[in-house]
């Protein structure tokens, strides 16, 4: 019943999509009614996969499409409505955001981008119920192709074109991938069912192998290092809505894919397997914050914040991997909550982040950080709510995602437990790397608000920003919402989460304790955590301090300029710019950075400083392959070179090599 | 009846328009004729539907359902050329590219090329396909050097060496057929070419003269599928004639040729007992895959590409063949479906695009989807499924072979993988350039003939999403047919 | 819950807030009697509270609400700390609700506060202030974080009054991992709290200053939360250091008024005697360069995880 | 040895020709004995059809020796030489392998063509099945001038000439092939050399010359 209504839900998205052709010029009709009108049913669909969790129990549907041999399959799980929530709920605040944010001449029509966005959509929400090999795969690229649309909605700029090329082919190349796993899954059955792969039995090596492709297909499209490289050229590309869902929702899909196979379909995994993404989640989680750190784009800035983000979430997969393998059920459990905590959390903040800079960037026109500054007087509304995903993102109580690395934090420290000597050794630095990569990400954030928002504003054109629109206004405000809540009501995410664990691993994270403010999930450990007391408590001290304050003492606040030292003439260009703000990273991890700076030549009229930073992956890995592809081609073209006799040739060597074969055999 | 209707009609045609080829209704005349013969497929594909396999003629002529599919497809994308070359030879015309003569000359050899192909894919008799296969090259050698550019003249060349060369092998592969069918069959003269017969006693024949026969007759179809290595003519001359006769070339030509190459297999893998055949024709489609793709990294010239993608995909078919079984020969008999159906549409928007930016050059063809939105789309469409991107048919057959190759022929996959990634690099990375961005050239007076172009598309759209059920049957029915392992 | 341990809490709250001032003064005096300085009274920093509170709040005309409620909220999140922290008594009712990571994540937000106050204005001084801060902060949060864990691995929890009291039950000495942690957390409080060597609190010296130069533009009672929440932040670390190593003298179990008599004394004692050491330590060192203290706060980062390390290969 | 019969050693004679002008057709550089060549090569084919059918009494081999000779000995040596004379090519350059070199390749590509034909030999049940062989060295041969040759007519010459190895080898291992497929392929080849008579004459317009070279524009290599 609940599936139908999702299907009801999708089709209906689709429709949406297409009404947008009705009046394709059509601003009004499709930014004041079509956008509103999807976001309804994206918490439509937010209720129904809620309802679902809650049930917790499974439903199948079968309809007469796709291959001869094997009809679409779909089917509703825990698991999927988990991310159905996270779409649904998400997407409504941003489609809402979106009704006030396209407008005419973006490059692509309104109605036709409505399209695309609506079928973006509709193929996510598809990846998640899909139930067999085939539709998951089209519904997959769909989604690739549909995004990479939105991606090139500006294509006379050929930065823009660049970014999609890139983008689309790394999707395919990961689809591809995916196919062959997929090809592995099937186990000989020639059934493409999920049902089929659960019940086929695979030997050891090719379980490994079909993991392993799991994990580069999924991988590239999560963002994983080194196959992030599409990432930060995307994202910033695309018109900001469409980064929020992107980074919000659609490497999510990814994250969804990787637990279906890795934790469903593959049946008990083999605890090595944990290692890899372990390994490389970590390392994407440091090369993905500090490469955020150094940034001056704001767009790309929130872009390696989401590999950052991804990486832990991929972490949290392979903790969950491991200790799953190892049997320590509940621990897995505990892993996987905080993977899935993750998700959703950085579903609402970074969507709000890249909302946000999106209203600023159709206020000032302007994306670079040294050209902006001071926003917080011009846009109050987008400040003020941008303030609570930035705090929420660098993971400071009481906010979300405070909850998700507590969580993280947790389960790594039951590590010590494990049977696996080496591992016990390589967890410590895990969590070393993890909590280090939190600070950082405060680091990042601190300098992403402070110089967009903070200090003076840095171009004179920044005096005539505005606000956003009121729609904007709503979807931020809900997705800050979003963000608040899941902060101060964890134990009923987490309940509801519970059903997920269960279907994956088995087991239930046990409620320690009977209060329902308080979070103590860790069995056989004194740990709690109750953000509701805790910003009571906090907002009481505060409060208090300021209510005693003013009793006190009444002096009157006096304005003046800014003292700065008594030096006197204070302009904007003093301020610390984005550069400079990231100086210190730069400087302590040189190694990470491809830097090319211009300094000023000394007695410089025109003194002119300009700093590059590139990723060495490039140099390293993917400049090295295409020069590779283009020295083959080279060498294929020599075959080709127009002489009919050495055609002829080609023919008559082939002849007689086939016909000896022919003889000898 | 219908078969007489499906023979006649464009013999018939060609005559006709060999006469009145240079009047104003040439083309919708040949259109018409191309419509006739298009009913008259659909009538007898009913009719095999109804009643099953058709020997007719005395026994000259067999229809079953591996062939009757590919008859219907080679008659309806006939028609469809047909209809987009009846604005665009106009408009060559106006361009001065032509004469009247030409046009006439063009107008005949269609419909005597169409009658080539649907002999050879209709007829019984091994000896006769092979005289319908090199009636094909003889009657599209002209129209290649329609242009007389020296371009042209040279593609025209190399076409008929190569492939009269490559045609004179498949010959005396048949022959060997026949003195092998000869031993068994006793009786001299008719049967021991027809196919049925040979199908029949396939077990009892001598190996050995089979292998040998199989390799003549692989190297002489196989250059007329554009098999790596004797490939050499098929850019050349999809580069260098008139766009309808590229897309009919590569679109139907190429099927037929595969069509002989697998009726031949099919022989020879009954006496053989040994994967030779398999593991040649699982070589060629390798090689073929990964060449082509890297040539594709490339090109500079449109129709050059698309021409080198067709080799890839020719491959990719021709290795799904050579892995045999139900899926794959499944897979692969979709795979030329759709693969002929796309890459026709896109040589429609491709010769649109030529046309409106007076160029084949692809880097000074751009933004084409600001020039005319339908072109653009059609073409970027029209490549992303060919490069198998979902839901267009294309993913599908290739999702059957990648899988089953993964599990069959392991070794294979990740060259298939990289080969495929590679191909889509290249492709993609010209197409959109081309597609997006600011425009050049300029937009002409004759509205551009995109209803075969969404026809081709649409219908590839919809075998990516539904397989008719009769429509799998059919296909089920022809990959038992084929057989293999 | 108990009325003792409520009073207990509040009791804790209100020493922190009153002896804080002390301890900084006690500090510099020390710092005086080592340098051969006369030394200024132990009094001076409530003088100084009380003379802020009382002058004129000047603001500067740029400044955004934020740059107001920071103070507020840096000050409120120290008390609080200054809560969760037992430093006499181990039965806290909030500690239930803030374990140590939230401690951590505490001071982390009391730092995103105050750093974004600093670039809420808009000069070269205050942003800054604010980039060294968060240089600093980024390596002493984590370092901190693995401090306590090693403490959590040995006590399987990061609550802190349940380590303290595993710790003070005295079964264990200092164990190895809490050895090297503990070198890596005195590294990190005089990172933390803006001391010799990495910073100069008594210098408005732009070169070198941190915490100084983001709360330049602050005055009156604004600053005065400033300042307060500083000394509260030295006071809670020192306090932490004594939860996690120190642990004797904390009063465990329920305590009535006699637990409190003995656990006072303790802590004055205590906090007495890390006042001496710090001061020492400050008299012995000299200021290093900025670019300096990433190298020093990266071998407190790499000790703490260090500890863990030792911790888990020679197993608690 | 036993002693074959008469019509027997004359076939076997009329191979060993085919064999030998084979050979001269690639040692041999002036088009024009080429194409006489060809037509006693052609002259050769229909005599020994016509023995064929004298001895087997089959019908349709008497009709193909007479296709035979009207189109390979009487119309297209007509047909070429006309053309020759119109287009003024009477030398082909330097093959690309010189002659000595040539030869020895053939050689050896006849020794692999009569070890090609064992099996063949084996299983053919006519008299002529010994020269089978032949035919598929011939065959082969012609590949081998095309190969080697620079000028487009001399290229043509070899194409003929190896489908005079494919028709000998059909009769030689089954007494020909079925009567339609036989005019099929006359009408082929027919067709073909027409066509390529107007090919030769528009490459001529194009190019003044059918010099191979001009047709080498496109390629990949560059």
């Amino acid at each position: 019943m609940l599936l139908l209504g999702c299907v009801a839900l999708l089709l209906g998205w689709a429709g949406i999509g297409f009404a947008g052709l009705l009046r394709p010029r059509s601003v009004f009709f499709t930014g004041r009614i079509l956008f509103p009108l999807g976001a309804l049913l994206g918490l439509a669909l937010a209720a129904l996969g809620a309802a679902s969790l809650a049930g917790g129990g499974i439903e199948r549907l079968v309809l007469p499409l796709g291959l001869p041999g094997l009809p679409m399959h779909l089917r509703l799980d825990p698991l999927s409505s988990v991310f159905l929530v996270l779409l649904g709920a998400s997407s409504g605040g941003i489609s809402l955001f979106a009704g006030g944010y396209f407008r005419a001449g973006e490059g692509t029509a309104p109605g036709l981008l409505c399209l695309q966005y609506h079928l973006f959509l509709a193929s996510m929400g598809w990846v998640l119920i899909a139930d067999d090999a085939y539709s998951f795969l089209v519904a997959w690229e769909l989604m690739a192709l549909s995004s990479y649309f939105l991606v090139v909605t500006q294509h006379r700029i050929p930065e823009i074109r660049r970014a999609g090329f890139l983008y689309l082919l790394m999707a395919h190349v990961g689809a591809i991938c995916l196919l062959l796993c997929f090809g592995v899954m099937q186990g000989g059955s020639w059934l493409f069912t999920f049902h089929a792969m659960r019940a086929a039995h695979l030997s050891p090596g090719w379980a490994s192998a079909a993991f392993l492709l799991a994990l580069v297909g999924f991988g590239a499209k999560a963002g994983l290092v080194p196959l992030h490289v599409w990432l930060p050229e995307a994202h910033p590309a695309a018109p900001s809505p469409v980064s929020a869902l992107m980074s919000g929702v659609m490497l999510k899909t990814a994250v969804y894919g990787m637990l279906r196979v890795g934790l469903d379909l593959l049946g008990r995994p083999v605890w090595w397997w944990g290692l890899v993404p372990l390994i490389l989640g970590l390392f994407t989680i440091f090369y993905g914050v500090l490469f955020a750190a150094v940034q001056t784009d704001m767009k790309r800035l929130l872009a390696y914040s989401s590999v950052e983000n991804i990486g832990i979430v991929f972490t949290g997969i392979g903790l969950t991997i491991v200790f799953a393998g190892s049997g320590m059920r509940v621990v897995a459990a505990l892993a996987l909550l905080a993977t899935l905590y993750h998700c959703l959390n950085h579903a609402f903040m970074k969507s709000l982040l890249f909302l946000g800079t999106g209203s600023v960037l159709h206020a000032t026109g302007e994306r670079n950080l040294g050209r902006l500054g001071g926003l917080i007087h011009r846009m109050p509304w987008v400040a003020w709510l941008t303030l609570i995903g930035t705090l929420a993102i660098a993971g400071l109580p009481p906010l979300n995602g405070f909850v998700s690395e507590w969580l993280l934090l947790q389960s790594f420290l039951f590590a010590d437990h494990l049977p696996h000597a080496f591992v016990n050794l390589l967890i410590p630095m895990g969590m070393a790397l993890v909590a280090l990569g939190a600070a950082l990400a405060g680091y990042v954030m601190v300098k992403f608000y402070g110089v967009i928002f903070l200090g003076q504003p840095r171009e004179a054109s920044l005096a005539h920003a505005h606000d956003c629109g009121w729609l904007e206004r709503i979807g931020l405000a809900w997705l800050a919402l979003g963000c608040l809540a899941l902060g101060l009501a964890p134990l009923q995410v987490i309940g509801a989460l519970g059903a997920v664990t269960r279907q994956l691993i088995g087991a239930v994270v046990p409620q320690a304790s009977a209060h329902w403010w308080l979070l103590a999930p860790v069995p056989g450990r004194p740990v709690s955590y109750g953000p509701v007391v805790f910003l009571t408590a906090t907002l009481a001290v505060v409060l208090l301090t300021a209510l005693l304050v003013r009793l006190t003492y009444r002096q009157r606040v006096r304005r003046a300029p800014a003292w700065d030292c008594g030096f006197g003439a204070l302009t904007p260009r003093m301020q610390d710019t984005a550069e400079g703000f990231g100086q210190p990273i730069r400087h302590l991890f040189q190694s990470f950075f491809d830097i090319e700076r211009e300094l000023p030549a000394p007695a410089d009229r025109a003194p002119r400083y300009r700093i590059a930073i590139r990723e060495r992956i490039w140099k390293l890995l993917y400049e090295p392959l295409s020069g590779a592809v283009e020295r083959l081609a080279n060498a294929a073209a020599r075959v080709q070179q127009g002489r009919i006799s050495v055609y002829l040739l080609y023919s008559f060597a082939t002849l007689l090599v086939l016909l000896a074969v022919a003889l000898l055999s | 009846m219908e078969l007489l209707l499906l023979l006649t009609l464009p013999v018939a045609g060609a005559a006709l328009l060999g006469l009145i080829g240079a009047d104003r209704r040439a083309p919708e005349v040949n259109a018409l004729l191309s419509l006739g013969t298009f009913l008259a497929a659909c009538a007898l594909t009913v009719r095999v539907i109804r009643h099953g396999d058709l020997l007719l003629g005395q026994e000259q002529f067999f229809i079953d359902p591996f062939n009757v599919f590919l008859v219907t497809l080679t008659a309806f994308v006939g028609l469809t050329t047909a209809l987009f070359s009846r604005p665009y030879m106009r408009v060559e015309l106006e361009h001065g590219r032509l004469t009247p003569g030409r046009l006439r000359l063009y107008h005949s050899m269609y419909q005597l090329f169409m009658f080539t192909m649907l002999l050879a894919l209709t007829t019984n008799n091994m000896g006769l396909m092979w005289v319908a296969m090199e009636g094909a090259t003889l009657s599209t050698v002209l129209l290649v050097t329609l242009y007389r550019t020296p371009g042209s003249l040279e593609a025209g060349w190399k076409y008929f060496i190569l492939c009269g060369v490559g045609i004179a092998q498949a010959l005396f592969g048949t022959i060997l057929l026949y003195v092998a069918a000869g031993k068994v069959l006793g009786a001299q003269g008719m049967t021991a070419l027809l196919w049925t017969h040979l199908d029949a006693v396939k077990t009892q024949l001598e190996p050995t003269v089979l292998a040998l026969a199989f390799v003549f007759l692989l190297i002489g179809y196989g250059t007329k599928v554009g098999l790596v290595p004797l490939h050499s003519w098929l850019p050349d001359a999809h580069a260098e004639g008139p766009t309808p006769i590229s897309a009919v070339l590569s679109g139907l030509l190429l099927n037929v040729a595969l069509y002989a190459v697998v009726r031949s297999k099919v022989l020879v893998e009954g006496s053989l007992h040994s994967q030779l055949p398999s593991m040649m024709l699982m070589g060629f489609g390798l090689l073929s895959v990964v060449l082509a793709s890297l040539l594709l990294w490339r090109q500079r010239d449109i129709k050059r590409l698309f021409a080198y993608s067709s080799i890839e995909h020719m491959g990719i078919a021709t290795f799904a063949f050579g892995m045999g079984g139900a899926i794959a020969n499944f897979a692969a008999l979709l795979h030329m479906t759709v693969h002929s159906l796309t890459k026709s549409s896109i040589f429609f928007t491709a010769g649109h695009a030529a046309q409106k930016t007076g160029t084949q050059a692809m880097e000074r063809i751009r933004g084409l989807i600001t020039l005319s939105p339908t072109v653009g789309w059609g073409l970027m469409l029209g490549s992303l499924a060919i490069l198998g991107v979902p839901p267009f048919g294309v993913f599908t057959s290739e999702f059957l072979i990648l899988t089953t190759a993964m599990r069959t022929q392991p070794w294979a996959a990740p060259i298939l993988l990289a080969a495929l990634a590679v191909a889509f690099a290249a492709i993609f990375s010209k197409v959109q350039p081309m597609v997006f961005g600011e425009t050049t050239g300029r937009r002409l007076a004759h509205p551009p003939a995109l209803l075969p172009v969404f026809a081709h598309l649409a219908i590839v759209l919809l075998l990516g999403l539904y397989i008719p059920p009769y429509l799998a049957e059919w296909y089920r029915a022809a990959a038992h047919l084929i057989g293999g392992p | 819950m108990s009325v003792t341990d409520w009073i207990t809490q509040v009791l804790e709250v209100v020493v922190a807030l009153a002896a804080a001032p002390a301890l900084l003064g006690w500090l510099n005096q020390c710092r005086a009697w080592l340098q051969n300085r006369r030394a200024p009274s132990l009094w001076l920093p409530y003088r100084n509270l009380r003379k802020l509170f009382h002058k004129e709040a000047v603001i500067a005309e740029n400044a955004s609400p934020l740059f107001r409620i920071a103070p507020y909220v840096v000050f409120g999140s120290m008390v609080l700390a200054a809560g969760i922290i037992p430093s006499m008594g181990t039965r806290l009712p909030l500690v239930v609700s803030a374990d140590a990571i939230a401690l951590v994540g505490l001071f982390a937000a009391a730092r995103v506060f105050m750093t974004l106050a600093a670039m809420d204005v808009g000069t070269a001084f205050g942003t800054l202030g604010a980039r060294r801060e968060m240089m600093v902060g980024f390596l002493a949060e984590p370092a901190l974080l693995m401090v306590i864990f090693v403490a959590s691995l040995i006590s399987s929890s990061t609550a802190l009054p349940v380590i303290t009291e595993h710790l003070a039950s005295g079964h264990l000495g200092l164990s190895p991992g809490l050895a090297f942690s503990a070198v890596a957390f005195v590294l990190v409080l005089l990172a933390e709290n803006a001391r010799i060597p990495v910073d100069n609190p008594a210098t408005h010296l732009e070169l070198t200053m941190i915490h100084e130069a983001m709360v330049l533009e602050y005055s009156a009672r604004h600053l005065a939360l400033m300042e307060w929440a500083a000394q509260l932040k030295l006071f809670n670390y020192v306090c932490i250091g004594f939860a996690l190593f120190l642990p004797w003298g904390v009063a465990t179990g329920h305590i009535g008024p006699v637990g409190l008599l003995v656990a006072i004394p303790a802590l004055a004692v205590k906090l007495a005697a890390a006042g001496a050491g710090l001061a020492l330590i400050e008299t012995v060192s000299a200021k290093m360069r900025v670019m300096r203290i990433p190298e020093f706060l990266g071998t407190a980062f790499l000790f703490a995880v260090l500890g863990l390390l030792v911790h888990v290969l020679l197993g608690a | 040895m036993t002693h074959l019969p008469l019509y027997q050693q004359l076939l076997d004679t009329c191979a060993a020709l085919l064999l030998l002008l084979s050979f001269a057709m690639l040692s041999q550089r002036r088009v024009v004995t080429l194409v006489n060549l060809y037509a006693v090569q052609g002259a050769v084919l229909a005599a020994a059809t016509l023995l064929l059918a004298w001895r087997t009494g089959e019908g349709h081999l008497y009709l193909s020796a007479a296709l035979t000779l009207a189109l390979k000995v009487a119309f297209l040596p007509w047909l070429l030489h006309r053309l020759i004379r119109r287009l003024e090519v009477y030398w082909d350059t330097e093959p690309l392998l010189n002659v000595s070199g040539t030869m020895l390749v053939g050689l050896v590509i006849v020794v692999f063509a009569f070890a090609l034909a064992q099996p063949i030999t084996l299983l053919a049940s006519t008299a002529t099945r010994s020269a089978v062989g032949i035919a598929v060295s011939v065959v082969l041969l012609a590949f081998l001038m095309m190969i080697t040759r620079r000028k487009a007519m001399s290229q043509v010459i070899g194409f003929l000439s190896m489908e005079n190895g494919v028709f000998f080898g059909a009769m030689s291992a089954s007494y020909g092939m079925p009567m339609v497929v036989e005019l099929g392929v006359a009408l082929d080849v027919l067709v073909a050399v027409l066509v390529l008579g107007v090919f030769f004459f528009q490459i001529r317009e194009r190019f003044e010359s059918l010099d191979l070279h001009h047709l080498e524009a496109l390629k990949e290599h560059d």
